[in-house]
């Protein structure tokens, strides 16, 4: 298993940018929205936290399709799903490949750039807090998506068609304790509920996932 | 240990391809399929693998034992030829690449990234993975696409070697590799079209 | 004589070709009723004026939009648990006319919405929620386009349609979270003359009952062609010359 | 013969014009859809005859 996580690890920074490229995306929207949405500092720092989890949701989405398609493509996922490894928990690790290389450095870039966005500062540790928490959650669904849509043809657009209303409660949750920690309200209940949501994901879904991936290498 | 298929039908597309198929592999046995393209060979070796269902029909001694290399070498372009063999030793709980480097001659190519390889490089070191598996059952769809003379050799001993310590193999190839192996003529199992065999689209028919 | 005989889907046709008609019949009618009725015999809303008509199209078409969405559910299951593709069939077959109840509640709502509430959309939980479902109905929708092989299809929009089950579930309840709403009550319960009177209360349930039948009658003949174009991919499949 | 709707009545006819005419579009989809299928499958099942029986 830990085999599997360094070569996915070591894929992702030999492929040009596994780390660098959610990251340049996720800055690049933080530096576009003030552009489409005007300067005023008021304005940003109320919508700072909204536009900090959005951007992560996209950039998650953003390498997704290439989560599974290039081992299915090389015939990796065939031999995986015959080796003595779990295809469940390959899955998983494959999820948590998706975290580290993108995930992650979301979360230890938020308060950064969430300076551009003047967001008051009381609220980073919340909005790191709740990246932290959400962003498990954001790639083992991903991972589920890619299951899914693995053997489709350009399956990338019906991905993010399935993948963002799956989106739906963790960024309701994980915005909401974002916002609240900037307005200096009690965040406790939407990081709860959050955390609950990540750990069912990480719980569940690569059992689903695995069983999608079965179905279609079949 | 013996590799036994009873009664097996398979299925391409939910038509019935193959039934009846029936053979037994000993150990230090090979077995080399032959049949006109779209016959079923990929199929059929498919199935042995676990990597499809059989219709119907029992599979015996195939779990956990299997290493199947197919059309596609399952190496990652971005990572050297030995990075590669040693991610697939230890996803099969080994670490000995250097016995698979060898017999393929890969010991100059083991630095370069498996993407710079040429085609016949990348099937050796394509067929060097089944080695690092320790798995006793080789499953092989067309070993020998692209491989040069020299190369169709290397292949040829390894089988041997294999066989000689009590593996087994079953491939599907047109070239005679000189090794000594029960041939197997699939078109013998063909399925007549009007056959269900528990097809999966039989409850339409 | 269980239930699992009409899997089959010469079985199925048959008893399907018998309910049709009927289901046809007294959808047309029940919707008539309910429609006419509603539009020409009831009087206005003290508050709401003449909108109020819009009731006989609106929760209709809410109730068919969820309940479409949990017979894909059961149907899925059935699939996956049973292996039997009229019922893999019948959840693809429903979900375009659950597809087409969703946009007609949020249509009529967003008509309603307009006059009373002073604004066409408003991001209350109920209106949120409807369209969280139009999103999966389009997600389910596209995967059983674009997969080839039928099975997999089936197989995949199952567990899709399962996972989506639960994370609808999660979203509306999230959604309830994140805000409060504009949108009124349940408009029918079992304690009726809390809600709306008597008046409203029988052209609409008629107009309820014709919409479900004709949810009915058209998953029922959607079913029968889905079962004709297996049928006849499977004959022609087997009639191809071998290589 | 329309009864009085008062001011509102832009927004209660143009809910039942889309409403049924929504309704409208999937019924004749669906029957379209459900005729031209059962229509092929009669062809492939005739063809199927003359070449013997599945």
């Amino acid at each position: 298993m830990i085999a599997l996580l360094i070569r996915d690890l070591r894929l992702a920074m030999r492929a040009g940018g596994g780390f660098g490229l959610g990251l340049a995306f996720f800055l690049i929207i933080t530096v576009l929205v003030p552009f489409s949405v005007g300067p005023q500092s008021s304005l940003l720092s109320t919508i700072a936290p909204g536009i900090m989890w959005m951007g992560a949701l996209l950039a998650c989405l953003l390498s997704l399709d290439r989560l599974l398609a290039l081992d299915f493509e090389d015939g990796t996922l065939d031999v995986l799903a015959t080796a003595p490894l779990p295809l469940e928990a390959a899955l998983a690790i494959k999820g948590l490949a998706h975290w580290i290389t993108t995930g992650l450095p979301l979360v230890v870039a938020a308060p950064f750039l969430a300076v551009l966005l003047n967001m008051p500062p009381q609220g980073f540790v919340w909005l790191v807090v709740s990246l932290a928490l959400g962003t498990p959650a954001l790639s083992m669904i991903g991972t589920f998506g890619a299951a899914l849509t693995v053997g489709i043809k350009r399956g990338g657009l019906l991905l993010s068609l399935l993948v963002l209303p799956l989106y739906v409660p963790t960024l309701i949750f994980g915005a909401e304790a974002a916002r609240r920690g900037a307005a200096g309200m009690a965040v406790e209940t939407p990081l709860l509920l959050l955390a609950g949501i990540s750990l069912a994901c990480v719980a569940l879904l690569p059992f689903a996932a695995a069983a999608a991936l079965r179905m279609t290498l079949r | 240990m013996t590799l036994t298929l009873v009664n097996v039908a398979v299925a391409r597309g939910g038509v019935p391809v193959l039934g009846g198929v029936a053979f037994t592999l000993r150990a230090g046995e090979a077995m080399i399929l032959r049949g006109p393209n779209g016959a079923g060979k990929t199929t059929l070796l498919r199935t042995i693998a676990g990597l499809q269902l059989p219709l119907s029909g029992t599979i015996d001694g195939a779990a956990d034992r299997i290493a199947y290399g197919g059309h596609a070498d399952g190496l990652k372009g971005m990572l050297s030829v030995a990075e590669n063999l040693s991610f697939w030793a230890r996803v099969y709980g080994h670490s000995d690449i250097e016995p698979a480097l060898a017999t393929y001659a890969l010991g100059p190519l083991r630095s370069r990234l498996a993407g710079t390889l040429s085609a016949g490089q990348k099937r050796r070191a394509g067929l060097a993975r089944l080695m690092v598996t320790g798995r006793p059952i080789w499953i092989l769809d067309e070993p020998t696409v692209s491989l040069d003379s020299h190369a169709v050799a290397l292949f040829a001993d390894a089988v041997r070697a294999h066989l000689g310590m009590g593996g087994m193999a079953l491939m599907a190839t047109h070239i005679d590799l000189g090794i000594d192996a029960h041939l197997c003529d699939i078109c013998g199992w063909a399925a007549a079209p009007q056959e269900l065999l528990g097809a999966s689209d039989e409850a339409f028919l | 004589m269980s239930i699992w005989e009409y899997a089959n889907p010469v079985r199925f046709l048959a008893l399907s070709a018998k309910v049709q008609p009927f289901a046809w019949g007294a959808a047309a009618i029940g919707i008539s009723v309910g429609l006419i009725w509603g539009f020409f015999g009831t009087p206005d809303d003290f508050r709401q004026g003449a909108t109020v008509k819009i009731i006989y199209l609106h929760v209709p078409a809410a109730w068919i939009a969820i309940n479409a969405w949990i017979m894909m559910l059961l149907a899925s299951l059935v699939w996956l648990v049973r292996r039997h593709h009229v019922s893999a069939l019948a959840a693809k077959a429903a979900a375009p006319v659950g597809l087409v109840m969703t946009v007609i509640g949020l249509f009529t709502g967003a008509i309603w919405g307009q006059p009373m509430w002073g604004t066409w959309w408003a991001w209350d939980p109920r209106l949120t929620s409807f369209l969280i479902l139009f999103l999966f109905y389009l997600g389910y929708i596209a995967l059983w386009e674009a997969v080839e092989d039928p099975d997999t299809a089936a197989d995949l929009t199952s567990v899709l349609c399962l996972v989506g089950s639960v994370f609808a579930l999660m979203s509306r309840y999230a959604v309830l979270f994140w805000s409060q709403g504009l949108h009124q009550g349940a408009s029918l319960s079992m304690d009726k003359q809390e809600n709306i009177s008597n008046v409203f209360w029988f052209p609409l349930v008629i107009a309820i009952a014709g919409f479900t039948l004709l949810f009915l009658a058209l998953v029922l003949y959607r079913t029968g062609t889905e079962i004709s174009l297996r049928r006849a991919r499977a004959l022609s499949a087997r009639m191809e010359p071998r290589a | 013969m329309i009864p009085d709707l008062g001011k509102y009545a832009t927004e209660v006819l143009s809910a039942y014009g889309v409403s049924l005419l929504l309704l409208a579009g999937l019924l004749a989809r669906t029957l379209r859809r459900g005729k031209s299928a059962r229509a092929a499958l009669k062809q492939i099942e005739a063809e199927t005859k003359r070449h013997g029986k599945v």
